[in-house]
């Protein structure tokens, strides 16, 4: 679906993308890993238009998209979060959905002036969607807030929601675990997972949380100075020397009296999660 | 051809002013961007704080002539500057005291500031000439030249005059002084390195223990003094008139912006870029062009451009800059 | 009774330190008429000051307007700039048939504008000054000057009809640049104009204004030793400020010389300001033209007075002078016809402006001293 | 830019309290002081709110900061000019083609310079496109010079320049909104992606140069030597005609008025009535466009406009299109107080008067609010007349204590100024207890 | 007592209260951590122990002194150091002036402090020329974390120190937090990694909806399986 051919990005002199080369296949949902600085936000900036590439070329469905502006992509399907959430801090959090889906007849002065009826039939199906999503994000007791006087966890929802207005083709997430609960975590990810399944969004998702990406992703991509480092499923880039030396690390070295629970803990992690993740990897890979 | 009085003309009628003009509006684009940097927004009312102190030194060099004190060949008001910077100070921080702090306190978005420092404009627009009339005044007592016309032309029998007077070098002297200071006093030491804290990251600072109050007090100290040396220089080497000062308000902002606001080095750069373009562009190339090509009489002035539309050249520049390099020569930062 | 009357001026903006002298000299002349108590029976006068801020017309009316409706003045002194004067004539003296006599609104347009019979002026259009300045610069053998003018309709209009008359008697001018006012800088506009040379520095503008930057940045640099001022430059700052620098130099103003103008001279020195400020004088004048209009006409109304004007201005009788106002009221009263002279040696010409008698003037030693009128 | 906007401390009876205070405040200048400066107070608050409603548009709306008003009123104030005064004869077939064909040059030298920009690349780009421009701004002088000499040279005291249309004055505010619109869609194309800042110096910029023209372009509108006797809008009679009809006069009287009076006040009426139509369409049309998705859209991108653009908004277009709407309201403004005054000079734009005053009247009145721009827009104009008024009160009540003499003297003297002091006091009154404006948003 | 005591703590941002009698305390050269939904209240509750938000209830104690008049510079002068979550850095100054800044209170010599600082992370002596503004996410969280050590704090306070940085750098973080802890400076920490914080943290809170809901030991919360479901994410 998309395709990222040598892409280079550079800020000044410094390469913050340099020469990557990747591919999103329809359907899937996959996970974006690598250090901090690796170039993974720039990346997704430059896919979703938001800086114009130094050199290479991305392509959707064998289209050329590179350079576009968002708003143009946003039309072709693709949409994406952000890193540090970018709310309308004076909208309610029942506009910021509302105010997504785009072409609404509302958005035209002239249907302002002469086109009240269709307005309100379109807003009253704007509401009801937007009070769905609400529900689902289980912040439907904030609707009436103003985005900005959200916490930061129910931020990154708001976030997400924004994502489920439109009926997108790609969505890319990026780091949508940093400094959510992770049990609300787990909500998101049953959330791209039934986005994944019952509607065919394909997602690219970065994220931190290795817990996240191998219950969610297949395949993986693993980026390390602005290049792709590895590829793969989430357990054999688990393994990967190369990575884990990287970005994975060997754990922690000085609470030696936790070690053991850890290891414990980490191995029931293991057996409990592999098989919720694998579903969801195989459901989308199909 | 003759190229020493071309070169003769070009410094008398366009080096030696703008350089002059552009001191004196790049100490004016210092305090502006002092305060855009630090305490965030765009101070509208920095023309009439230059007017203010100014007419505080005035009035001190009034006083210091009336008791028979002066400086020789210097200006007495450069006797009277140390007060009135202090005034002026004092001024600026009774100011924040009364207006500003509080909406630091309710964290008012910038553009709140702005209207606010537009609504301090007004009051100290009123308060300068309360203090000093509208009249159009003349301070300057030292010797007026160093080198005029007439010495010129007997020292080195050209045709072309070249003058130079003192308070053009006096503009330029202080001002390096001025800015030599203020980098050291940024760069540093304890209180200039905490300033660039603040303006970095206000909260933050507040967490490291660094007394927001008495950055901002600091700041004002810093502006004020900065207000009261411009204006003065200004008013030196032309003449104090409460009115002008407001309207130097908008090359002074053109000249921090283009520099890029926020930027110390910038507003410097920009105050020469302003000045030297204002000047330059504008310039009637015609007696240089019959020095350098004698046969030829030009009919017209050679002139690239009227000065009715000089104002224009130094916004066009702005404008070209902003959009070409948005961030100022010297990048800049925005809040 | 008593009977308001406005005084218009720019108290505030580009122009306000050129104001108050203005005012003092017409309520001076209230002041006068007040305390001799022999207005229409002794009726008192009290000034109402407004501002016209010189370049906001919407303010001008407003201000010109409160003057009208809401102070009830039965005639306004003013107003100062031509184009605030164009602005409150239209909007609100004649819609009120207000008589409005301006000591210094000297644009020429102001001469064509139909006013209903309700607009006067003390100062001569610009279109004469333009004229008496190019014969004065000719006899003087000066063949080329540079211009310059304050970019506004009093500039632009003297230095337009400078330009013309000067041409048209065999004078050059290298080059017409405008100058705007209150800007910090003039060094661009000196360099074009020393650049275009020339044998002396014509300056149309004011002398509280660019006019000075100018002068200061042409004396400084060398590029210029003879100046000629118009009316905006000559004043007692320009000698205090300039002095013997502009030594050589001349210039004219609307004005008159002998008894009127020296009689006003010593009555603004008791009354403690500089009469001899530009317009001072021609602020007298209109003050007094009005009041004693009014007495003329027997009323304080402005649509009836205003017919009197001229005869009190041109009348054939005994010649009028500052200080003897009284004398005249008591002549008008009697019946008799005056001739009133005032500081400027007022004589109406066409729609009621001043035929202009101009002061020329030269700077020797430093001093400002008066050549010769005409 | 992130603002922060404080919870709102807005009640339901907020705004109808303050349109009261306002309405009363009025009132008692028509008692006090007479119903003509009452009127006149009002017709000039209204058009400030025309103004300052077009101002809201693009700060309050979208938060576009447009420093330039003071450039796009007095752009729109050139229409009345341009359409209802009289022709100048002869000057149209004097220098009409030569200026006709010097624009057209311009254009063209500015076309083929952005299409080689365009389509050449390399080093010789730039030389190419200055190598252009400089030709076509040489061929640009030789067509125009000329032509502006002949113009010019017609009855220069009273004319010396183009002229009108002849045609009523009324066509010209619509035509005043769309000059504004023109300049505002150029100024956008290149200013609107600056950020908020330098988008307020650019088109502070800008401004003075939109007013320079219009002082320096005499054939155009006769620069600083103004244009006087622009005629009145269509429904809008002159007082003197009403004096001089008996029918009028006896209506008056039967009213027991006197002719003069009511004819002034007739006048401004009409005015007013004129300047309450335009407002109430304005009104209509922006309540309707801020209470829908459009509005909806616009105060996201302000909030926000990364996260807009993302989600399918095109920011740029919409930023122009609220600027030119802005704008267009400006000039139609503009365009409206030249008919008022009755005459165009280019002298009178001044950035404290026509930007800062106006932005004070969005700030106080409450940006983003329509009803507040207007609240605001009446109220400051009240009392930034009222303070020339109260100034020599107020100074004579301070300046009591002192003994007579040169202090004293000189406190009155200044007196004046107290204006400005008096609108400082208030700017930072408002701004200090109640931050978002008298009507804040929602 | 306690070496921090903030004690039922009450208060909110504007006229609804976001914390209800919340308590926490922590011991000296203790790690407590802080854990719960989103939107619970943790980040205020911090911003309250640090006097950064005005209290209608409770009271904040630090070595047994009442500090809950006091401002936030005062706090610092009292040894407390916070790190914020977000914008944690001076982005225009070199990473040696950021540090400096930490000890803007101190009067005396600090380049002690400042070895141990690059002790504890070393990369920051390597790049300590370079503007905190050019580095990566987790080397500006040792700078934040370096600049609030520099006050020689003895209550460290962090707000999500590991949100966004990667599982090495998130482990070293952990592994310099306990460091700092063993030089017997007290920790109080907000979490969402709240596995990984718990298994070092020798207490642990759950906040729910501003009010304590599960406080004991960080093993004893990992091992309840109510709160592991609820709260840890399973
Ligand atoms: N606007 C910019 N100017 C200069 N350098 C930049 C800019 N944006 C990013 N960089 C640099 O590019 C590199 C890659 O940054 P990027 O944000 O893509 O990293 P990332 O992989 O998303 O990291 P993280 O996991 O911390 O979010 C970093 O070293 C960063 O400092
Ligand atoms: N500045 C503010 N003004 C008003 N309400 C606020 C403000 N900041 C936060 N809140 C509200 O206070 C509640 C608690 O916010 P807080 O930031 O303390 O949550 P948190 O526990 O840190 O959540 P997270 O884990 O998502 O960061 C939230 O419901 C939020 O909406
Ligand atoms: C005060 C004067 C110098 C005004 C000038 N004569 C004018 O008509 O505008
Ligand atoms: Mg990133
Ligand atoms: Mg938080």
């Amino acid at each position: 679906m998309i395709r990222v051919e040598k892409l280079v990005k550079s800020f000044g002199g410094f390469r913050a993308v340099d020469g990557a080369s990747l591919e999103i296949a329809t359907g899937s949902i996959t996970g974006l890993i690598g250090p901090n600085g690796a170039g993974k936000s720039t990346l997704f900036n430059v896919i979703a238009g938001v800086h114009a590439p130094t050199s290479g070329r991305v392509t959707m469905d064998g289209e050329d998209i590179t350079g576009l502006a968002p708003h143009e992509l946003f039309h072709k399907g693709l949409l994406r979060t952000f890193q540090i959430a970018h709310e309308f801090p004076s909208l309610s959090v029942r506009e910021n959905l509302m105010m997504v889906p785009s072409g609404q007849a509302g958005e035209t002065l002239w249907n302002t002036w002469f086109g009240r009826g269709r307005i309100r039939d379109e807003e009253a199906a704007l509401l009801k969607k937007a009070d769905e999503v609400l529900d689902f994000l289980t912040i439907s007791h904030l609707k009436d807030e103003k985005a900005g006087n959200l916490s930061g966890g129910q931020k990154k929802l708001l976030e997400l929601g924004r994502t489920m207005m439109v009926e997108a083709k790609i969505v890319f997430l990026d780091e949508v675990g940093a400094g959510v609960n992770r049990t609300l975590l787990n909500t998101i990810g049953d959330a791209i997972v039934r986005l994944n399944k019952e509607r065919g969004y394909t997602f690219c998702v970065i994220e931190h949380d290795m817990d996240f990406i191998g219950r969610l992703c297949d395949p993986v991509i693993v980026m390390a100075e602005g290049k792709v480092l590895a590829e793969g499923s989430a357990d054999h880039i688990m393994e990967n020397e190369a990575v884990i030396e990287a970005y994975l690390g060997t754990g922690l070295k000085n609470k030696v009296k936790a070690e053991e629970t850890a290891e414990a803990a980490a191995h029931e992690d293991h057996g409990a999660q592999p098989g919720l993740g694998d579903e969801a990897g195989k459901g989308g890979a199909k | 051809m003759d190229l020493i009085n071309a070169l003769v003309a070009i410094t008398n009628y366009v080096i030696i002013p703008a350089t002059a003009y552009g001191a004196q509006l790049a100490l004016g684009a210092l305090g502006v961007t002092l305060i855009y940097s630090i305490l965030r927004f765009s101070n509208f009312a920095h023309g009439d704080t230059m007017a203010f102190g100014t007419g505080i030194v005035i009035l001190i060099t009034w006083g210091f002539q009336a008791m028979g004190i002066s400086l020789g060949p210097l200006p007495t008001a450069l006797l009277a500057l140390p007060f009135g910077i202090a005034i002026t100070a004092a001024l600026m921080l009774g100011t924040d005291k009364v207006v500003y702090q509080y909406y630091r306190k309710v964290r008012a978005a910038p553009v709140v500031m702005v209207m606010v420092s537009v609504g301090v404009m007004f009051v100290m627009n009123a308060l300068t000439r309360f203090l000093i009339g509208v009249d159009q005044i003349n301070f300057d007592d030292g010797a007026r030249f160093v080198i005029n016309a007439r010495q010129w032309r007997e020292m080195t029998g050209l045709s072309e005059p070249l003058t130079l007077r003192s308070t053009q070098v006096i503009t330029v002297v202080t001002a390096i002084i001025t800015v030599a200071a203020l980098f050291w006093f940024l760069g540093k030491t304890r209180t200039g390195k905490s300033m660039r804290a603040f303006s970095d990251n206000e909260d933050l600072a507040l967490l490291s223990g660094i007394d927001p109050n008495r950055v901002v007090a600091v700041t004002w100290i810093i502006t004020g003094a900065l207000a009261t040396i411009a204006g003065t220089l200004y008013g030196l080497d032309k003449s104090f008139k409460a009115f002008t000062y407001f309207q130097l308000l908008l090359p002074i902002f053109a000249s921090a912006i283009v520099g890029g606001i926020g930027n110390p080095v910038g507003a410097i750069a920009g105050g020469f870029v302003i000045s030297f373009s204002e000047v330059g562009l504008t310039y009637a190339w015609k007696k240089v062009v019959t020095y350098l090509i004698p046969n030829w009489q030009p009919d017209g002035l050679v002139q690239l451009l009227s000065t009715d539309y000089k104002y224009a050249v130094s916004f066009t520049i702005l404008i070209l800059v902003l959009i070409f390099k948005p961030t100022g020569l010297f990048k800049g930062k925005i809040v | 009774a008593d009977v308001k009357m406005g005084v218009l001026l720019g108290f505030t903006g580009p122009l306000e330190s050129l104001s108050p002298p203005m005012a003092q000299g017409a309520e001076l002349a209230m002041k006068e008429v007040s305390d001799s108590g022999k207005l229409l029976g002794g009726d008192t006068v009290t000034p109402v000051r407004g501002d016209s801020t010189c370049v906001d017309a919407a303010a001008a009316t407003a201000a010109a307007e409160t003057l009208v409706t809401s102070d009830k003045v039965s005639g306004i002194m003013g107003a100062m700039c031509s184009g605030a004067t164009t602005a409150v004539l239209q909007n609100v003296a004649m819609p009120n048939g207000m008589v409005m006599i301006s000591p210094s609104a000297t644009s020429p347009a102001l001469s064509t504008l139909p006013d209903d019979g309700l607009f006067f002026r003390t100062a001569p259009s610009d279109a004469r000054q333009g004229e008496v300045m190019a014969d004065e610069i000719l006899e003087k053998g000066i063949k080329s000057v540079a211009l310059t003018y304050t970019n506004n309709d009093y500039g632009k209009g003297l230095a337009d009809s400078f330009e013309k008359a000067y041409k048209a008697k065999g004078g050059s001018v290298t080059i017409s640049a405008a100058h705007e006012d209150g800007k910090g800088d003039y060094s661009a506009e000196v360099a074009s104009l020393a650049s275009a040379g020339g044998e002396a520095l014509v300056i149309a503008g004011y002398i509280d204004q660019g006019g000075s930057g100018i002068l200061r940045g042409a004396l400084d640099t060398g590029a210029f030793e003879t100046f000629v001022f118009p009316d905006g430059m000559v004043s007692q700052t320009l000698q205090d400020n300039f002095g013997s620098e502009v030594n050589g130099s001349f210039g004219q103003m609307p004005a008159s010389e002998g008894e009127g103008h020296d009689k006003f001279l010593a009555l603004a020195e008791a009354a403690g300001f500089d009469g001899s400020s530009v317009y001072s004088g021609e602020a007298y004048d209109a003050a007094a033209l009005m009041l004693l209009a009014m007495e003329a006409a027997n009323s304080t109304d402005p649509k009836v007075y205003k017919d009197k004007i001229m005869d009190i201005a041109n009348g054939d009788g005994e010649k009028i002078y500052p200080g003897e106002l009284a004398k005249a009221l008591e002549l008008i009263k009697e019946g008799k016809p005056i001739n009133y002279e005032g500081a400027t040696a007022v004589h109406l010409i066409g729609n009621g402006e001043a035929a202009g008698t101009f002061r020329e003037i030269e700077f020797k030693d430093g001093k400002m001293e008066t050549v010769q009128y005409r | 830019m992130s603002t922060t906007r404080q919870p709102g401390e807005s009640s339901a009876m907020r705004a109808p309290l303050f349109f009261a205070i306002m309405a009363v405040l009025i009132l008692f200048e028509g008692f006090t002081s007479g119903w003509n400066s009452a009127l006149g107070i009002l017709n000039m608050g209204l058009l400030s709110a025309v103004m300052a409603l077009g101002v809201n548009m693009q700060w309050g709306y979208a938060g576009l900061f447009n420093a330039g008003a003071m450039g796009f009123l007095a752009l729109g104030g050139l229409a009345p000019v341009l359409i209802s005064m009289p022709p100048t004869p002869g000057a149209f077939k004097a220098g009409g083609f030569g200026i006709m064909l010097a624009f057209f040059i311009a254009i063209v030298a500015v076309l083929a310079a952005i299409w080689i920009w365009r389509n050449v690349t390399g080093r010789l780009r730039g030389l190419a496109v200055t190598a252009v421009l400089i030709a076509g701004f040489f061929a640009y002088r030789w067509a125009f010079d000329p032509a502006v000499e002949a113009i010019e040279a017609i009855n220069p005291s009273a004319q010396g320049n183009l002229g009108g249309l002849g045609l009523p004055t009324l066509i010209s505010w619509p035509v005043g909104a769309i000059l504004a619109a023109g300049a505002a869609w150029l100024v956008g194309k290149t200013a609107l992606g600056l950020r908020s800042d330098y988008l307020a110096i650019a088109t502070l910029g800008i401004a003075e140069i939109l007013v320079a023209v219009l002082k320096n372009e005499q054939w155009l509108d006769r620069g600083v030597l103004n244009v006087n006797g622009i005629p009145r809008p269509w429904p809008v009679p002159y007082e003197i005609d009403l004096q001089n009809s008996a029918e009028f006069v006896a209506k008056a009287q039967s009213w027991g008025m006197d002719p003069q009076l009511a004819s002034t006040i007739t006048v401004k009426l009409a005015f007013l009535l004129l300047f309450v139509v335009v407002l109430c369409a304005l009104i209509w049309l922006t309540q309707k466009a801020l209470k829908s998705p459009w509005g909806r859209m616009m105060r996201a991108i302000r909030d926000n406009e990364i996260s807009a653009a993302a989600m399918g908004k095109n920011v740029t277009r919409r930023h122009l299109q609220i600027f030119v709407l802005g704008s267009a309201v400006i000039g139609l403004a503009g365009a409206m107080m030249i008919s008022l005054d009755g005459q165009m000079t280019p002298t009178s734009y001044n950035p404290l008067r026509y930007t800062f005053l106006i932005l004070v009247m969005v700030i106080v009145g409450g940006s983003g609010n329509n009803w507040g721009s207007i609240l605001g827009g009446v109220l400051i104009w009240y009392v930034w007349v009222k303070a020339g008024d109260w100034g020599p009160d107020i100074m004579a009540a301070l300046a009591s204590p002192f003994p007579d003499g040169g202090v004293k003297e000189h406190l009155i003297q200044s007196a004046p100024h107290m204006r400005m002091l008096v609108m400082g006091v208030i700017l930072l009154g408002v701004l200090r207890f109640s931050p978002r404006g008298l009507l804040p948003e929602k | 007592m306690s070496y921090l005591n903030a004690s039922e703590m009450t208060g909110g941002y504007g006229k609804a209260d976001i914390l209800h009698s919340c308590t926490l305390t922590v011991e000296k050269g203790e790690i407590a951590v802080i854990v719960g939904p989103n939107g619970a209240g943790k980040s205020t509750a911090m911003k309250a122990v640090f006097g950064m938000l005005a209290l209608r209830g409770g009271s904040v104690t630090l070595d047994g002194e009442d500090i809950t008049a006091l401002s936030p510079q005062d706090r610092v002068k009292k040894g407390m150091g916070f790190v914020p979550q977000v914008n944690n850095v001076f982005p225009t100054m070199s990473v040696e002036e950021n540090l400096e800044m930490g000890a803007f209170i101190r009067n005396d010599d600090f380049t002690g402090t400042m070895e141990q600082v690059y002790e504890l992370f070393p990369i920051l002596k390597e790049k300590r020329r370079q503007n905190a503004g050019e580095l990566s996410g987790g080397q500006r969280q040792q700078v934040a974390v370096g600049r609030a050590l520099m006050t020689q704090p003895k209550l460290l306070m962090l707000d999500e120190p590991t949100a966004g940085v990667s599982p090495i750098v998130m482990d070293e973080l952990f592994d310099r937090i306990i460091e700092v802890a063993r030089t017997g400076i007290s920790i109080l920490m907000v979490e969402q990694n709240a596995r990984q914080a718990l298994e070092i943290a020798d207490k642990g809170y759950v906040l729910v909806q501003g009010a304590n809901k599960y406080t004991d030991t960080g093993e004893a919360l990992l091992a309840d399986p109510e709160v592991r479901r609820t709260f840890l994410g399973g």
